[in-house]
C-alpha cells in the first residue's frame, strides 16, 4: 500500500524544513534574495528567510523555513537491515553451545589511522557499554581487541594467526570519506589473501549502516546505539546458520 | 538555598496599598452585573447552542432580555419563570425562544420562591457537576502523584484543534504537564463565545465548549497511557471572561489565564466592565479548582524588563488581592512573571535571578507562572534556544511553579511539532542538571542580587500607594499603568455593564459565595 | 559580471546546507531511510541523517546535513530596496523646511484583527527605539497614532478627516497569510474610496520586505530593524520629489 | 564568590607526591636525549627544507648520524664542524649533505672551544630571534590590552591551510581570541614534522612550519584591524615534540598543546621518549613564553567524568611538577579540564561545578584550558548548543583561563563555518549574561559541591601516592593511567632515544637553562 509522506510543521503535508547554511554574500537585501532565490531553486515554496548574520570574510549565514513539495512513498523503501534476533548474554551462550558447539574466535580493531577505540571497546571489553557486558565477557567468545590504529596488513594476520571466525573493524572518522577508502582496502586485502570467505567481516561506526556495510562488501554493518547483544546475536545465529548448511 | 533578604516593612506596606485598591471596588462588584455574566448563568443552567448563523443562544437571550429593559434582574428569574409556566427545561425554554415561539418577558411572573427554589435546585445540579469535575482531577493526582514543580506548561496554537490534538499528545507523551490551547487573534474582542469544534483560528484556535472537550477526553486518554495528570488550560478572558471559567469548570479544564486588568490595558475593554467580569470569573475558577494565572508578562513585552520590573510585583500584588475578593486559594494563584530581559544587556542573567526570586519569595505559595523570553527572540533559532535555556536554568534553581517553555521559533511562526519537542527537551536537559543546584548556593552579604529586589519592591511599593491614593480608576485614565491611558468609561463592551435592579438573582454567584465562605 | 554561488560549510562550493524536519515516518532503519530519500529527491547530495527523534503520534524528527547542487548567480538578483539615504531627525526636520515648507500629516495604525503595536510605536512614538526618536518628536510631522486593531474603515476615515499625507500600516501577525489579505484589503477600500494616490501608503512588519509592498501596491515597506529614521527620510524625500514634480 | 573550602593537608600531600614522581626522572632528563631532540636542535641552527620526497633536512642528517653513531655525541657539534671546516652556513651544510656532497663525520675535528664558540654564537642568535618574538607577542597585549578571561578559543580543522585561514580570520572578526589549528589524524605518530604548506588532511591540518606561517601573518592582520591580539595555537606534542615547540617558537605561536603524558597513553608512545622529549619541549616553551595546554580531557572522554575525575586532578598535579622542572612559570600553565559528565545524570551541571571549582582553585593562578563536552554530543545540533551553553556558563562562573568552545557539530563533522560562528555567539552571550553572577554567590555550608571537591582531591591524592610508591613508570605499566597498560620499553618511537656520551653538547638546551635558572 503506498504511503506517500511529506514533512509536518502544523498542518498535515503542509511540508516545513528549516534551513540553515553559509553562502558567499553580503548581509544585504541582495544577498538575502539570494538565499532565498537559492532556496526557491531547490524546488521549496514560502521560502522565509528568519535570519541573517555577518560571518565576516565576505560570507553570510542564513536561517531559512520553507515549505518542499517533495514526498516519499515510504513503502517502496526497502532497507536492508541486520535481521537476526537481539538475545542477551546467557542466551547467547546457551544459543551457542546447543547450535555450534565450539567457541567463536573475534578480532577486532579501529584500522589505519583511526584511533577512535570507544565504540569498539564498548562492543568487545569485558566491561561493555551501558549494562551490557562485552563480547569478553561471553563464555562463547575468544575475543581479541587490538585497540587503535592497527594497519589492516596486522589486522589480517593476527586473524590468520588466531584461525578467526569473525573480523570486527571501527572506523570513526569520516572527513573525506576516509572511512570508505580504509573499509574498502581491508576487504581488497582480504580477497588477495584468500581470507573474506574464511570469516564475517562486520564493521561499525557512528557513519555505518548495515546497507553501507553490505555495499562495501561486508557481511553486516553496525552504528550509533549499537550494544554488543546485538553484534553477538548476529554473529551467534549466522555463524551456526552457515554451519548447518 | 538562594534566599532573599527583603524588607519586611516594604512587603506590607505594598500589601496594604494592593487591598485597600481591590476594596474600592465593593461597590462595583454587589451593585452591577454585565451581559456576560448573565450569559454565564444561562450556561450554568444548562443552556447551549447556537443559531444557523453562529450566534449562541445564552447572547440571544441576554439581547432580548437587554432589549427588554429586564435584564437588570439578572437572566435566571426570566428563564426559571419560563421553565416553571411552560414546564420546560432551560434549553427547551432557550429554543422556544430562539424560534420566537415564546417571549420571555411577556410570561405571567411566578411567585418568587418558587423560583428561588427552582433555581436553587438546578445551581445545585450545575455547581455538583463542577464539584465532580474538581474531585476528578483531585484523584487524578491522588493516582499519578503530584505536578512537578516547576511544571513543563507547552503551547498549541494550529489554529485547527484536530491538529492542536496531535501535538498536545505529542507534547504530553514527551513530559509536558500542562497543556494550553492558545486562542485566535483577538478573541477577547469578541462578545460570545463560538460554538462547535473549530477548524481555522489565526495565531491560535478559538476558545469554544466543544474544542475544551476534544481536548480534555484526548488528554485523559494519554494521562492514563503515560501515568501522569495532563493539565489543561485556555484564556478566561476578554468580553467573555466569566462565561469561559463557566466552560472551563464544566469540561475540566485545570489552569485558566485569567488577569484582574489585562483585558483593559492590552485589549482596550472598560475598566468596570473588566474587574465585574473578573469578580465572578474568578469565583468559578475558585469553586472550582481551577488555577488562575495572571498576565504580567505582558508588561514587559510592551516595557522595558529592567526599568518596568516593578510593574510586574504590583501587578502581581493586584491580582493576589483580587483574586482573595473571590475566594482563590493562594496554592492557585498562578501569578505571573516573564524573562524578558535584553540578552544584550550584562548580567541579562544576574537580574533576572534577582526578579524571579522576588516574586518566588513575595508568593511562597503561589504555582507562580514564569514566561520565557518572547521579545528578544529573533528569527535567529539558534540563540533563542539558548535564552530558553538560561530561562529553564532559572526556573528551576527558583522553584517557580509553571514553566511557559519558550520556543525556539518564538520570532517566527506559532510552534511547530518538531520546536515544541526541542523546547522539553530543552527543559528536561536544564532542570535535571541543575536539579539540586539551588541547596548548594546562597547569596552573599549585600550582594546586587538582593539590593536590586529590594529596590524592585520599594518602586512596587511605591507607586501602589500612590495608585491608592489616587484611586485606580483615576491612575489608570492618567496612564499608569503599562504607559496606557485608560478612561473608566472608555473602552470595549461598558454597554454590556448594567446595575443591578434590587430584586436582581444570581443563584449560582449566591450559592458559590456561600460556599467559599465570602 | 556573473557570480555563482553555492552553500559553503568548510570548502569552496561544497554546497554543505543543515536541515531539520519532521516526518509521519517511525523512528527505525525504514524511516530514517526515508527521510534521506526525501533530501535526495529535493536534488541534495551525500544526505546524512545525524539525529532520528521520536515524536510520538507516529511522527519522527530528523536533523542532517546534506550538500546541494543548486547555486544562483548573485548579479542576476535584483531587489527593489528603499533607495533614499537616511538622514538624521535634525536633518530631516531641515530637508522638510527647505523642500517642502509644510508639515507632514501621517497616521498610523495596526489594522484589523492586528494588536501587536510595539513595532508601530517603534517608529512613530515619541520616545521611538533604540536612541532614535519617533515621528511625533519630529518638527516636520504631525504624528497620529490610531494604535492596535484599527479597522481598515476607521484608518481610512481618519486619515481623510486629517487630510493626510502618509498612511503607516503595521502587519505582525503573518499565520495563514492574514497580513496579505488584510495589507490587499486596506489598498483596495482606499482605491474605492479614491484615496489611493492622495497619500503614501506605507507598510511594516518583520515579515515585509519592499519588494512585497510593492507587489501588495503599496509605496514602500519596512521589514525588521527599521528606524524612524528610516521611514522618516524615505518620507520627507519622496514628498518632496513629488511636489517638485 | 564560590569559594571552595579544601582541605589543606591533602593539597599539600598531592602536590608533594606529584613532586616526588617527577623528580624520579632526573636520571633521564640529564642522561638521555632523542632524535627529535637533536632534530630540534638542528633546526634551531637554522636547518629547514626537505628532501623531493619530503623528507625534511633535520631528519636526513640525524638518520646519518645515528647510522654513523655518532648521534650520541648530539648533532650541534658535527654540523658545527663541518660549518667551521667548509665555512658555510648550516642550511648551506645540510644541503651538501642532501647532494652526497659532504660527509659530516668524515670530517677531521676542529678544537672543542672553536666549536663552542661557533655554537654560542648561533645559539645566541636563534634565542634572540626568539625573545624576540616573545617581546612582539608582549608587545601586542600591551598596545591591544589583555586577553579575556576566559578566553574564546575555537578550532579550525578544514585540513586545507587556506581555507583554515578563513575560517580562522572570520572567527577573530567575531571574538574568537585563540585559533588552535587542529592537527591531521595521527601526526602525532609520524617520527618527522611534514613540510611546507599543506592542502590537504583528515580531521584536521599538518602542523608544518609554513602552516604556522601562513596563520600567524593572516591573524596578525585581523588582530590589528579589530585591536585585539589573536593567539595562535598547535600540537606540541607525538614524536615530534620538542621540534614544533621550536617551531612554534620561531613562528610566534602563543599557545601549545603540549602534555607531560598524553603520547604516552592515549598514542602508545614510549613512556622515555614521551617524558624526554617534553622536557626539553617545555624548555622551549618557557623560554618563548608559550602557554602550554596539558591534556585532561583525554582521560574523560575515554572513561567515566564522575568515576575518573581524581585522574583529571592527579594529571593536572603532575603536568604542573613537569612544568616546574622545565621552567615553566604558573601563568603559562594551561592545565586541562573537561565537561564530560553525562547530560542524562541528575545534577550533571552541581558536579561539574565542584570539578570546575576544584581545578581552578588548585591552580590559581594558571589559566585553566576548559574543554567542552564531546563524548556525550550527539548529532542531535540543538542538544549539543545546550550542553556547550552549560559548560560556558561553568567557564565563566568558576574564572577559567581559556574556553575551547564545543561546537553543535562535535558529533558530526569538524566545524563548518556557520557552527564556529553560532559557537561563539553562544558563549558570548553567556558570558555577558552570567558576567558577575558569581560575585552574588556563595556556597552553602556544607553543600555537595564542597564535599564532592574535596572527596575527588582525596582520590587524587592517593592515586598519586600510590604511584610516588610504585614509580610512575611502574604504575603505567600496571595500567594505573586511563585504565591502560604502558610498559617502559613499550610503545613507539624507543628507539629514537639514546644515551648521551660525555662530550654529549646541546647549546640551546644549556643556555636556555641558564637563562630560565634551571
Ligand atoms: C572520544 C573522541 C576522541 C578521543 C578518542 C579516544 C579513544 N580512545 O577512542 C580522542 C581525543 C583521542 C580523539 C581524537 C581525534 N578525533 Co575524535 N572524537 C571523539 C568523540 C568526542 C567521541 C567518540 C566516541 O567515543 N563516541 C562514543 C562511542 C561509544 O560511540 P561510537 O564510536 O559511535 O561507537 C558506537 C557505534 O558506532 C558502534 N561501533 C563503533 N565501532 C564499531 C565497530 C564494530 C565492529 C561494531 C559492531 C560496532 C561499532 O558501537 C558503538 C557503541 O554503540 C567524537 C565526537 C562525538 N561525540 O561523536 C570525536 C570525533 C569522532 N573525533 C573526530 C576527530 C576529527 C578526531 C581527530 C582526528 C582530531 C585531531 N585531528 O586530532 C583525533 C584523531 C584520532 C584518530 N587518530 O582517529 C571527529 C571526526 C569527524 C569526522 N566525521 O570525520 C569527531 C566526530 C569530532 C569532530 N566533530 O570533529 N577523539
Ligand atoms: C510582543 C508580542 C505580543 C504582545 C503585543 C503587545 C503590543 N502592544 O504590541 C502580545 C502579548 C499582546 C501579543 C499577542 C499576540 N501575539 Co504576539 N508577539 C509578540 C512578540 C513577542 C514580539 C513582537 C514585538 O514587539 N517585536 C518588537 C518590534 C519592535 O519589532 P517589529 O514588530 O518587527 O517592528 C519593527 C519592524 O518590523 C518595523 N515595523 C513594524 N511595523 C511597522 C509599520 C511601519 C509603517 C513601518 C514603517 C515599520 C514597521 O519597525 C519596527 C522597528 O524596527 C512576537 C515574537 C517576536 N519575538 O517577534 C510575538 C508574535 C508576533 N505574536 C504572535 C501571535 C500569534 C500573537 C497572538 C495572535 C497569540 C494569541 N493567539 O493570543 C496574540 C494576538 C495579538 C493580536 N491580536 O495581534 C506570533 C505571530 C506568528 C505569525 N508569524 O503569524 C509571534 C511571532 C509569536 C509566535 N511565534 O507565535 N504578542
Ligand atoms: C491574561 C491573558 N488573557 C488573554 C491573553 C491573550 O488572548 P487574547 O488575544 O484573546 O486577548 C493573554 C496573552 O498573553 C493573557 O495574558
Ligand atoms: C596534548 C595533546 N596532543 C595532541 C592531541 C591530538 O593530536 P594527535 O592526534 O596528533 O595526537 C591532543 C588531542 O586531544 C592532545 O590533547
Amino acid at each position: 500500500m503506498t504511503q506517500i509522506v511529506k514533512p509536518y510543521g502544523d498542518t498535515q503535508n503542509d511540508g516545513k524544513v528549516q534551513l540553515s547554511f553559509a553562502l558567499p554574500v553580503k548581509p544585504d537585501a541582495q544577498g538575502k534574495e539570494a538565499a532565498r532565490m537559492l532556496i526557491l531553486s531547490m524546488g521549496f515554496d514560502e521560502a522565509e528567510i528568519t535570519c541573517m548574520r555577518d560571518l565576516g570574510e565576505g560570507f553570510t549565514h542564513f536561517i531559512a523555513y520553507a515549505a518542499t513539495s517533495a514526498s516519499v512513498d515510504v513503502s517502496k523503501i526497502k532497507v536492508r537491515v541486520v535481521e537476526t534476533p537481539v538475545m542477551d548474554m546467557e542466551a547467547t551462550d546457551l544459543y551457542v553451545q546447543e547450535h555450534l558447539g565450539r567457541e567463536i574466535t573475534v578480532v577486532g580493531a579501529c584500522i589505519e589511522s583511526d584511533a577512535h577505540t570507544v565504540g569498539i571497546d564498548a562492543i568487545m571489553n569485558m566491561k561493555g557499554y551501558n549494562h551490557r557486558f562485552g563480547l569478553e565477557r561471553y563464555q562463547c567468545f575468544n575475543a581479541v581487541n587490538m585497540g587503535a590504529q592497527v594497519p589492516s596488513e596486522e589486522l589480517l594476520a593476527k586473524a590468520r594467526e588466531l584461525n578467526a571466525d569473525v573480523i570486527l573493524v571501527s572506523q570513526v572518522v569520516t572527513q573525506k570519506n576516509i572511512h570508505i577508502q580504509n573499509l574498502t582496502r581491508l576487504i581488497e586485502l582480504a580477497e588477495a589473501e584468500g581470507l573474506r570467505d574464511k570469516m564475517l567481516f562486520i564493521c561499525g561506526g557512528p557513519r555505518i549502516s548495515h546497507e553501507l556495510a553490505i555495499e562495501l562488501g561486508y557481511d553486516a554493518g553496525f552504528g550509533t546505539g549499537t550494544y554488543s547483544t546485538d553484534v553477538a546475536s548476529y554473529i551467534a545465529i549466522t555463524l551456526s546458520k552457515k554451519q548447518a548448511e | 538555598m538562594l534566599k532573599l533578604d527583603l524588607d519586611t516593612n516594604l512587603v506590607s506596606r505594598a500589601r496594604a496599598a494592593a487591598t485597600k485598591i481591590s476594596s474600592d471596588f465593593d461597590w462595583l462588584f454587589d451593585g452591577y452585573s454585565s451581559v456576560t455574566i448573565e450569559r454565564t448563568v444561562l450556561r450554568l443552567m444548562g443552556i447551549d447552542g447556537a443559531t444557523e448563523d453562529g450566534k449562541p443562544l445564552p447572547n440571544l437571550i441576554v439581547d432580548q432580555l437587554q432589549s427588554a429593559g429586564a435584564l437588570s434582574k439578572g437572566a435566571a428569574i426570566w428563564i426559571a419563570n419560563a421553565m416553571h409556566h411552560e414546564s420546560l427545561s432551560a434549553q427547551q425554554v432557550a429554543e422556544k425562544v430562539l424560534h420566537g415561539e415564546l417571549q420571555l418577558t411577556a410570561l405571567p411572573m411566578a411567585e418568587p420562591q418558587t423560583l428561588y427554589d427552582l433555581l436553587a435546585s438546578l445551581s445545585s445540579e450545575m455547581l455538583g457537576k463542577i464539584k465532580a469535575q474538581k474531585a476528578q482531577r483531585e484523584d487524578f493526582y491522588q493516582k499519578y502523584g503530584p505536578r512537578r514543580e516547576p511544571a513543563i506548561y507547552v503551547i498549541v496554537a494550529t489554529g485547527n484543534i484536530y491538529e492542536d490534538l496531535i501535538q498536545a499528545r505529542a507534547a504530553a507523551r514527551e513530559g509536558a504537564d500542562i497543556i494550553a490551547v492558545i486562542r485566535s487573534t483577538a478573541q477577547s474582542l469578541l462578545d460570545y463565545v463560538p460554538y462547535g469544534a473549530t477548524l481555522v483560528g489565526f495565531g491560535g484556535t478559538y476558545a469554544t465548549q466543544e474544542n475544551f472537550r476534544i481536548m480534555r477526553k484526548g488528554l485523559d486518554e494519554v494521562s492514563e497511557e503515560v501515568g501522569r495528570y495532563i493539565g489543561l488550560t485556555n484564556y478566561a478572558s476578554g468580553l467573555c471572561m466569566p462565561e469561559i471559567a463557566a466552560m472551563g469548570a464544566i469540561e475540566r479544564l485545570d489552569l485558566m489565564l485569567n488577569d484582574a486588568m489585562y483585558g483593559i490595558l492590552f485589549r482596550d475593554i472598560n475598566p468596570k466592565r473588566t474587574l465585574l467580569d473578573q469578580y465572578f470569573a474568578r469565583m468559578i475558577n475558585a469553586f472550582a479548582g481551577i488555577e488562575i494565572q495572571t498576565g504580567e508578562d505582558n508588561y514587559l513585552t510592551t516595557s522595558d524588563a529592567i526599568d518596568k520590573a516593578y510593574t510586574v510585583t504590583a501587578s502581581q500584588l493586584l491580582n493576589e488581592s483580587f483574586a482573595i475578593k473571590s475566594g482563590v486559594k493562594p496554592q492557585k494563584m498562578g501569578l505571573g512573571h516573564a524573562y524578558e530581559i535584553d540578552p544584550e544587556k550584562e548580567n541579562s542573567f544576574t537580574y533576572e535571578l534577582a526578579h524571579a526570586l522576588l516574586t518566588r519569595q513575595l508568593f511562597p505559595e503561589a504555582p507562580v507562572k514564569y514566561m520565557p523570553p518572547t521579545k528578544f527572540a529573533s528569527g535567529n533559532i539558534y540563540k533563542t534556544h539558548l535564552m530558553d535555556a538560561m530561562f529553564n536554568f532559572v526556573g528551576q534553581l527558583t522553584g517557580q511553579g509553571v514553566q511557559l517553555l519558550g520556543m525556539m521559533t518564538e520570532a517566527i511562526h506559532t510552534p511547530h511539532l518538531v520546536d515544541r519537542s526541542l523546547a522539553i527537551e530543552n527543559a528536561q536537559y536544564i532542570f535535571r542538571a541543575v536539579k539540586d543546584l539551588g541547596d548548594n548556593l546562597e547569596l552573599s552579604p549585600d550582594s546586587f542580587i538582593n539590593r536590586r529586589a529590594n529596590s524592585v519592591l520599594k518602586e512596587a511599593t511605591e507607586f501602589l500607594e500612590k495608585v491608592a491614593e489616587e484611586g485606580m480608576f483615576a491612575a489608570m485614565a492618567a496612564g499608569a499603568f503599562a504607559e496606557i491611558k485608560r478612561p473608566e468609561n472608555g473602552g470595549k463592551g461598558l454597554d454590556g455593564v448594567f446595575e443591578r435592579d434590587p430584586e436582581y438573582y444570581n443563584p449560582f454567584m449566591d450559592q458559590m459565595k456561600k460556599e467559599l465562605g465570602l
